[in-house]
């Protein structure tokens, strides 16, 4: 685990950010956040997971800028901490090959109050989603060599929202 | 001068491999240079790079606009959209 | 556990409630709403947890009116589910002595995307908080009888912007 | 008509007990009525009933405004505003 603590506010938050091929335990990370204070009020955890797109996937295999993609979501995650004076902030993002059904990314935000831990893992999410370097390719049940999956439309307006916020 | 060039999804594979290190020439300052270059050089950059509009581009590991200099860096990225999350 | 299907909707979505004194496990209630299907996108979880105000909470006690606590938080489950097409949604919510640092409520809302997911779970607690019958009473260290909390008007606000939004 | 009233946290405290069983006069329609009824039976139910427009009610485990009429519940709650979450 990697964890880097954040510079400013009056406390750092702790950040923690990893990249890997293997699945997570949200238990394991959220008391990690948690696990021997009691100044936290609310814990927020995000899970993505593989859809199967009504039975025709077969595999969803990611693929990843390895450097970048962990620097990129420690810049958000630090970004969003500042922001929502969160307690901690961790993202997990997975690379390779994902079943259906499977894990592919874990935010957990902590905070004294439910707003700022919801708003934290929302904001990552969001950022994440268009700025982090990671591409999907969905392999079909049925299919060839599959096929790489678009960007959304509706991902940029998600992270746009959070500039008209403030 | 000589950098390092990365490809990614599409992009990798439409040009068939993940990566070049190549020499830019002079008038190549800008990622947007780059790729105009880049297309010149066969049938699979043309193929990548055929719609420059939607390719994103990183300077050492950090996003950079089409208009942004290039300048020292050692690795420039090439990639579509990214679809994590 | 009980679980109770919606009767609303194309598909009803697994909607559970519990009041109980005893502490939940975040990972058992997560997997029981994702499990053995693979159409759920997104997965987010509330925790909300009993801080130590500065050090100086010794106990929270939490009363409730045990038949109306289940029902309300109920109902205001099933709408969530309604109004952000859920695919399954879980409240639990504990009462009698929590410790600093301990668990107070969980809250688990699936959905195909992400959007919906964060909206359910958060419209889910902001209904929680003034409409569920659960009333706190914190003990101080240095204290004797206890204070009850009191509610805040930011707890209708986070309400009545759910209004608003239509 | 008897019915069952009961009570929580603060109010719960200031009466001193947690229901009551009580005969409603034939004046008591509504929940306000109540209210206003209980406060003068005894210094704990005024004490408790002091400021009436912060009590909460539910009709048989179902939130209820001070105007609405009590019509056939068998149980009301009174209580301060909830804190749970």
């Amino acid at each position: 685990m990697e964890a880097d603590r954040g510079k400013s506010g009056t406390q750092a938050a702790p950040v923690t950010v990893r990249i890997q091929a293997q699945d997570f335990d949200i238990a394991t990370e959220i008391a990690a956040l948690t696990g021997g204070r009691a100044d936290i009020g609310a814990v927020v955890s995000f899970t993505g997971l593989c859809r199967d797109e009504g039975g025709r996937l077969s595999t969803l295999e990611l693929e990843h800028y390895p450097g970048m993609a962990e620097r990129a979501i420690r810049a958000i995650a630090q970004l969003a901490a500042e922001r929502f004076s969160l307690l901690g902030i961790t993202a997990i993002h997975r690379h390779g090959p994902i079943p259906p059904g499977g894990n592919i990314v874990l935010v957990v935000a902590s905070a004294p109050h439910r707003q700022a831990a919801f708003d934290g893992a929302s904001f990552l999410m969001d950022y994440l989603k268009t700025d982090a370097p990671f591409w999907k390719k969905e392999h079909l049940k049925d299919g060839g060599a599959g096929e790489w999956v678009s960007a959304k439309d509706a991902d940029d307006k998600a992270k746009a929202k959070w500039h008209r916020k403030g | 001068m000589s950098v390092r060039i990365v490809y990614f999804a599409w992009v990798r594979e439409r040009i068939g491999k993940g990566s070049d290190e190549i020499e830019l020439p002079a008038q190549v300052k800008t990622v947007g240079d780059l790729i105009a270059h880049l297309s010149t050089l066969g049938e699979e950059y043309e193929a990548a790079f055929q719609v420059p509009g939607v390719i994103r581009a990183a300077l050492d590991e950090e996003h950079a606009d089409h208009d942004e200099a290039i300048g020292g860096a050692r690795e420039i990225a090439l990639f579509p959209p990214m679809t994590g999350g």
